[in-house]
């Protein structure tokens, strides 16, 4: 098993790095005004002219690339580990979306936070569902982008208890900065109960939808663009929605349309068919995030939210 | 020069000749490369100080957590307008199409640069290039908001008028590649007699290390920028991976231009540090060879260096070793630059007025941008502060602290010969103080929130990073404040300030035989060099 | 001043002919050698013969090959950062 | 003042500055096309059999017609340069023709397929194209742009050739000042080079 964790060794690399850099920078800041002074004119009216000094020369090229040599090899060394999963680490996976994370773990567990046991290495899948994100968790220094149509990994071993804070940290679109939540590293027994828990109502959700409307729609993201309770967000709010008149633009053209389930359904499964007047084309196309049931349900939800 | 030429000279020179045209005409259509090197320097000043109004803006916003005096979209297209118009309109053109305009023929002894027409074009290109930049904010919907990098597909997929600003960008890059290619050709072609590779000051040699970059790197931007357009109008599907495109792949291209372009931005920078410091040190440079060849070694490794920008883009393991130990090598040219102007102030006697100071500034700033550059280049390190505040802190050091102080450099040494006239220097030198003390408080918190983990282009983040953000803050008033105080200073002095002979700093490269400021055909008659260009044996 | 110093003696119609001669029978065996279809190595032919012909293109057409020095040279660089560029992509794309 | 004029006159006629100049000019057109084969090198290499495929759609009769066209018109540029180097400006004049018109049948062939392609419902993000999988859509994709700016260049050169044709009537361009000529030659015979691998690759990969 591992014990140091990526942690360590970023602070190692970056200790060696920041001790070389401080020297040199100080030795030549120091050499300058020291020169500066000392050959003041006032002090020193006559130069000497000196060209080249081929020895000094050769020793300032050599020091230096020793110095670049080591600092490549240390850093090099150090990432070589950050980038070997140890055996038997946890997998989870990891989805970027505008703009909000989702974690699913093997058992079928949907969250929108990072739960994870303490002491047991974590290895993360990662992917997108729309434009570039990046998984960035800054206790245990590792990051790595989420690029859609690829699957990228990370590991790290959660090595202390606690909450950590987790960024999104390639620019993604307006809320960008929102893209945030939280790694919860609790102790093993207390992670494992959760993790049965959570896992049976994932089972039973999976086979048969019983996610309720209002988790339907947290847990697939709407929430991070849709508010319930009339504020305008990035899209339109849900309140309401049902029976509205919208006006939308339909390929280049406006026109007025009443919000009824196929309107509704149409916008989830091709949102840039139809956009809503005052807004960006920006809502992701959800054809194979949301099933055709869990459309329904969320139907059915939203006609009731007046 | 105490000789009657002089004083028939103290007229305007190329100021007053107008070349058959009058007033505003005179200016916009002229070919003298000096006349050029003006319009670019008032051009550049007025897109600067756009710029810079724009990073005030983003300072103030981040001084609180939420919001504080704009929404989240204003905050993400501000940044993304003031990356464009410092990289692209600003610090890539920069000391190269100003001063470099200005100077290049006079140091080499010539009367123009080798495509006067072209000059004109391609400063017309630029002004073209910032119009459409500026109207990309006024028209269609919405200022962009990719960030100046544009990676796809988020610049595809955004509703912002993404398509001009691109193209904005395009213009400038062939305004960019017209100019090196005027460079290249004035350096082989138009050298005075006598003036041979090893005689040529070592600005020259930085100026052409920068066109050859600029002429073989600008295209691939050119194409990857209209790529974009193509996306966005024909949805082709280059970088979508739902019709089989890779996104990565646009990083990799738009890269390949942009790791380059930051050698364009900062080896023009060392070759003004180069020529200032001898001056002031009455004495010749230390190693001139090395010096001249460090800017195309840097010129030339610096093209194989870009994926230090995507160790975490999920490109292979195999390609980040490879690029991270090309930017270590990068570095030791830029080491050998340090090493050698510091060397250059041994045994010389040193009077410190401002443009040595600005150089002092410029090597210490410098010094902590590229070190830190060095930081970023280490993979493990490199996966912690990527795309984080660091990463700011350290090309604001490298650009602004590198690149525009050696431009303020530059600015106050060639003034007397531009325009005749002197600055007042107890004023400058306060500005400068400004310029400094500002400029490390505005950044280096940058660095501590960076390396605590604040994610860069965050319109809002958590209270834990809120202190330093403050002090950034104040820094950024401190430096305004300088900045003002400097260009005040400038601009009164072009009319006010006392009258100066053709060589007030008693320089010895060519530009400083001529009149100041110099007449429209610079020399009377071309001069036939004997000896190299810092040659102090006999003061 | 300088007015043609070229340096160099332009080829005449003869060689322009032959040239243009040489690089229709290689479009023709290019075409060829495709058809035959022998999997990567027709690829490799193809891209073989190509550059022998922007080779013939270049050297008497363009006269790159009666111009000084300095031309040959330079004409390396495009070369030179065209060639790494991508093979500094693909290893990248290789080994993903 | 007709001295400043007369001064900064004589280095507007260095000729080996002039080519220069074009030169350098060149690489930049070189590499402008260089990041789109980064590009078809990479997807080549992910979608081997699709651009098999794929390349069998083209049509490699009017590839291989377009191919004479554009060396056949590099012939006559460089036939016209040497005819005025000789003094024979009616010649020189009469191989530009030639050579504008080989450009002009180049695009014409280039319209007619790209015409039958689009008519096949074959064009970037149409929805037979997009039916057809990833491979073939970035074929199509490389192929539409590669050709297209390609076509662009051999556009602008004919614009060029208007110019130089009344230039040459003028006398602007005369048997002792021929770097006009010569340049955009240069830039005409770069043109025909890229067609020479654009032809394999799109049309020749079979
Ligand atoms: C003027 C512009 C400029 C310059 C000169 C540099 C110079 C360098 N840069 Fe920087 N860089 C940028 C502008 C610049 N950079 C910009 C704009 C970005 C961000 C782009 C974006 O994402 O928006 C960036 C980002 C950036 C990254 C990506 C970070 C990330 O996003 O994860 C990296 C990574 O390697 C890097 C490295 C370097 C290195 C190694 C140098 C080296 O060239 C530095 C060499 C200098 C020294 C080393 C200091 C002097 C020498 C000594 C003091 C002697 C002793 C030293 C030795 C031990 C050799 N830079
Ligand atoms: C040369 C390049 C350059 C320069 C000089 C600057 C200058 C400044 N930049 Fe710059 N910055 C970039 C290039 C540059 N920047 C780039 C490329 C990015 C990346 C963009 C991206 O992510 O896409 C960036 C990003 C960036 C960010 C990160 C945004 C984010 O990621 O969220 C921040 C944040 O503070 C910032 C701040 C500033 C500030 C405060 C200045 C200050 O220097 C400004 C200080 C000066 C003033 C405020 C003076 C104003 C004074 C006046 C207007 C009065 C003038 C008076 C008279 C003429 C009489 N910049
Ligand atoms: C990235 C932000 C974003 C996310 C995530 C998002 N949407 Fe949207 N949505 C929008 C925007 C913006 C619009 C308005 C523009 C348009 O019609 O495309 C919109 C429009 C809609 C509309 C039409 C509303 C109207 O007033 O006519 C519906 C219905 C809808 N979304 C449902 C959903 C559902 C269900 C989900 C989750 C499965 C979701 N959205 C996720 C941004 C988002
Ligand atoms: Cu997701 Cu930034
Ligand atoms: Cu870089």
């Amino acid at each position: 098993m591992v014990s140091t964790s990526s942690t360590t060794t970023f602070d190692n690399v970056f200790l060696f790095l920041l001790v070389i850099s401080v020297v040199l920078l100080i030795a030549i800041t120091v050499t300058m005004i020291y020169f500066v002074i000392k050959y003041n004119r006032k002090k020193n009216p006559t130069p000497v002219n000196i060209e080249s000094n081929l020895l000094l020369e050769i020793t300032w090229i050599v020091i230096p690339t020793a110095l670049v040599l080591a600092m490549f090899y240390y850093g090099w060394s150090g990432f070589k580990f950050m980038r070997t999963v140890p055996e038997g680490a946890m997998t989870v996976k990891a989805t970027g979306r505008m703009w909000s994370w989702q974690f699913e773990y093997d058992n079928g567990i949907k969250s929108r936070e990072l739960k994870v046991p303490l002491g047991k290495p974590v290895k993360l899948l990662i992917t997108s569902q729309d434009v570039l994100h990046s998984l960035f968790i800054p206790a245990y220094r590792i990051k790595e982008d989420a690029v859609p149509g690829m699957e990228t990994y990370l590991w790290f071993l959660p090595d202390k208890a606690g909450e950590f804070d987790l960024f999104c940290s390639e620019y993604c679109g307006v809320d960008h900065s929102s893209m945030v939540s939280k790694v919860i590293v609790t102790g093993e027994d207390a992670f494992n109960t959760w993790y049965r828990e959570a896992g049976k109502k994932a089972a039973v959700t999976g086979k048969e939808t019983q996610l309720k409307g209002h988790e339907l729609v947290e847990e697939k993201g709407c929430l991070d663009c849709h508010s319930l309770d009339g504020s305008i967000e990035i899209g339109p709010s849900f309140k309401g929605l049902f029976g509205r008149r919208v006006l939308v633009t339909s390929s280049g053209k406006e026109r007025e349309v009443i919000a009824d389930e196929n309107y509704i359904r149409n916008s989830i499964l091709h949102p840039d068919a139809d956009v809503v007047k005052g807004f960006d084309d920006i809502m992701p196309p959800q054809e194979g995030n949301v099933s055709e049931e869990e459309i329904n349900e969320i139907i059915r939800y939203l006609k009731g939210l007046k | 020069m105490p000789d009657g030429r002089e004083k028939k000279e103290t007229d305007r020179g190329f100021w007053k000749y107008e070349g058959g045209k009058t007033g505003l005409l005179s200016w916009i259509f002229t070919t003298d490369h000096k006349r050029i090197g003006i319009l670019y320097l008032s051009s550049l000043a007025v897109f600067f100080v756009a710029g810079v109004t724009f990073g005030l803006l983003m300072r103030l916003e981040l001084i609180a957590p939420g919001r504080t005096i704009m929404s989240a979209s204003a905050y993400n297209s501000i940044f993304t307008l003031h990356g464009v118009i410092m990289i692209f309109l600003f610090i890539i053109p920069g000391i190269p199409v100003s001063l470099g305009n200005f100077l290049l023929p006079l140091q080499i002894g010539a009367r123009d640069v080798a495509f006067p027409r072209l000059n004109l074009l391609s400063w017309w290109l630029y002004i073209a290039g910032g119009c459409i930049a500026l109207l990309s904010l006024f028209t269609g919907t919405g200022p962009p908001d990719t960030g100046w990098t544009f990676y796809a597909p988020y610049s595809i997929k955004t509703g912002t008028n993404v398509s001009l600003a691109v193209f904005a960008a395009f213009v400038l890059g062939f305004s960019s590649i017209l100019t090196g290619m005027n460079f290249i050709t004035t350096v082989h072609r138009l050298r005075a007699p006598g003036m041979t590779w090893f005689r040529l000051p070592l600005f020259v040699w930085s100026l052409y290390a920068t066109a050859w970059v600029q002429v073989l790197a600008t295209p691939i931007l050119a194409i990857t920028l209209l790529l974009i357009i193509i996306e966005r109008f024909f949805g082709v599907g280059f970088f979508d991976p739902a019709k089989g495109g890779d996104p990565i792949l646009y990083q990799h291209l738009f890269w390949i231009y942009s790791h380059p372009a930051v050698y364009i931005m900062i080896v023009p920078a060392m070759g003004v540090v180069t020529e200032i410091i001898p001056v002031f040190a009455r004495r010749t440079v230390f190693g001139y060879k090395a010096i001249a060849f460090s800017s195309i070694g840097i010129g030339a490794v610096g093209f194989f260096v870009w994926g230090h920008h995507m160790f975490t883009s999920g490109i292979s393991d195999t390609s980040k070793v490879i690029f991270s130990l090309l930017t270590f090598l990068v570095a030791i040219p830029s080491a050998i630059k340090v090493f050698n102007w510091v060397a250059s102030l041994y045994k010389g006697s040193i009077k410190v007025d401002t443009p040595l100071l600005f150089v002092i500034a410029f090597i210490f700033l410098f010094c902590i941008g590229g070190l830190t550059g060095l930081i970023n280049g280490t993979l493990a390190t490199n996966i912690h502060i990527h795309d984080t505040h660091f990463i700011v802190a350290h090309f604001h050091y490298v650009m602004f602290g590198g690149t525009a102080f050696a431009f303020f450099a530059g600015l106050h040494y060639w003034f007397p010969k531009i325009f005749g006239r002197m600055y007042s220097e107890a004023r400058a030198k306060l500005a400068w103080f400004f310029l400094f003390i500002g400029f490390n408080v505005l950044y280096f918190p940058m660095f501590l929130v960076g390396w605590q983990g604040m994610p860069r282009r965050y319109y809002d983040y958590l209270p834990v990073f809120h202190t330093p953000n403050i002090i950034s803050t104040i820094g950024s008033w401190i430096l305004a404040a300088g900045l003002a105080m400097m260009l005040v200073n400038l601009i009164r002095s072009i009319k006010k300030g006392e009258q100066t002979g053709s060589n007030p700093w008693k320089g010895t490269t060519l530009e400083w035989t001529v009149p100041s400021p110099p007449p429209v055909e610079n020399f009377e008659e071309i001069p036939t060099v004997t000896h190299g260009p810092y040659k102090y044996d006999e003061n | 001043m300088e007015q043609r110093n070229t340096g160099h003696t332009a080829p005449g119609f003869k060689t322009y002919i032959i040239a243009w001669i040489a690089l229709v029978i290689l479009t023709a065996v290019t075409i060829a050698v495709t058809k035959i279809d022998t999997g990567a190595i027709s690829i490799l032919v193809a891209l073989l013969i190509a550059s022998v012909k922007s080779g013939l293109i270049l050297y008497i057409f363009m006269h790159l090959g009666y111009e000084r020095r300095f031309f040959k040279l330079a004409f390396l660089l495009p070369v030179l950062v065209f060639a790494l560029s991508i093979w500094f992509t693909f290893l990248d794309v290789w080994y993903r | 003042m007709e001295e400043i004029l007369h001064k900064t006159a004589e280095h507007h006629r260095d000729y080996t500055g002039a080519k220069m100049g074009m030169w350098l000019f060149l690489f930049t057109e070189m590499l402008l096309f260089g990041g789109m084969f980064i590009l078809y090198s990479v997807y080549r290499f992910e979608f081997i059999a699709e651009f098999h495929a794929a390349a069998k759609e083209l049509d490699t009769t009017i590839g291989a017609v377009n191919t004479l066209i554009l060396l056949t018109s590099s012939l006559t540029m460089a036939l016209s340069i040497a005819a005025l180097q000789k003094g024979n400006k009616n010649l020189s004049l009469f191989f530009q023709v030639v050579t504008m018109l080989l450009g002009i049948a180049f695009l014409g062939n280039k319209y007619l397929e790209w015409g039958t392609k689009i008519h096949h419902g074959i064009y970037p993000n149409s929805e037979y194209l997009l039916s057809l999988g990833k491979g073939q859509v970035m074929f199509y994709g490389l192929y539409f742009v590669m050709t297209g700016l390609h076509a662009l260049h051999v556009l602008i050169g004919i614009v060029i050739f208007v110019f130089i044709f009344f230039f040459t009537l003028s006398g602007d361009v005369t048997s002792d000042n021929t770097v006009k000529l010569e340049n955009s030659g240069l830039y005409w015979h770069l043109v025909d080079m890229i067609w020479v691998y654009l032809f394999p690759l799109f049309y020749l990969i079979t």
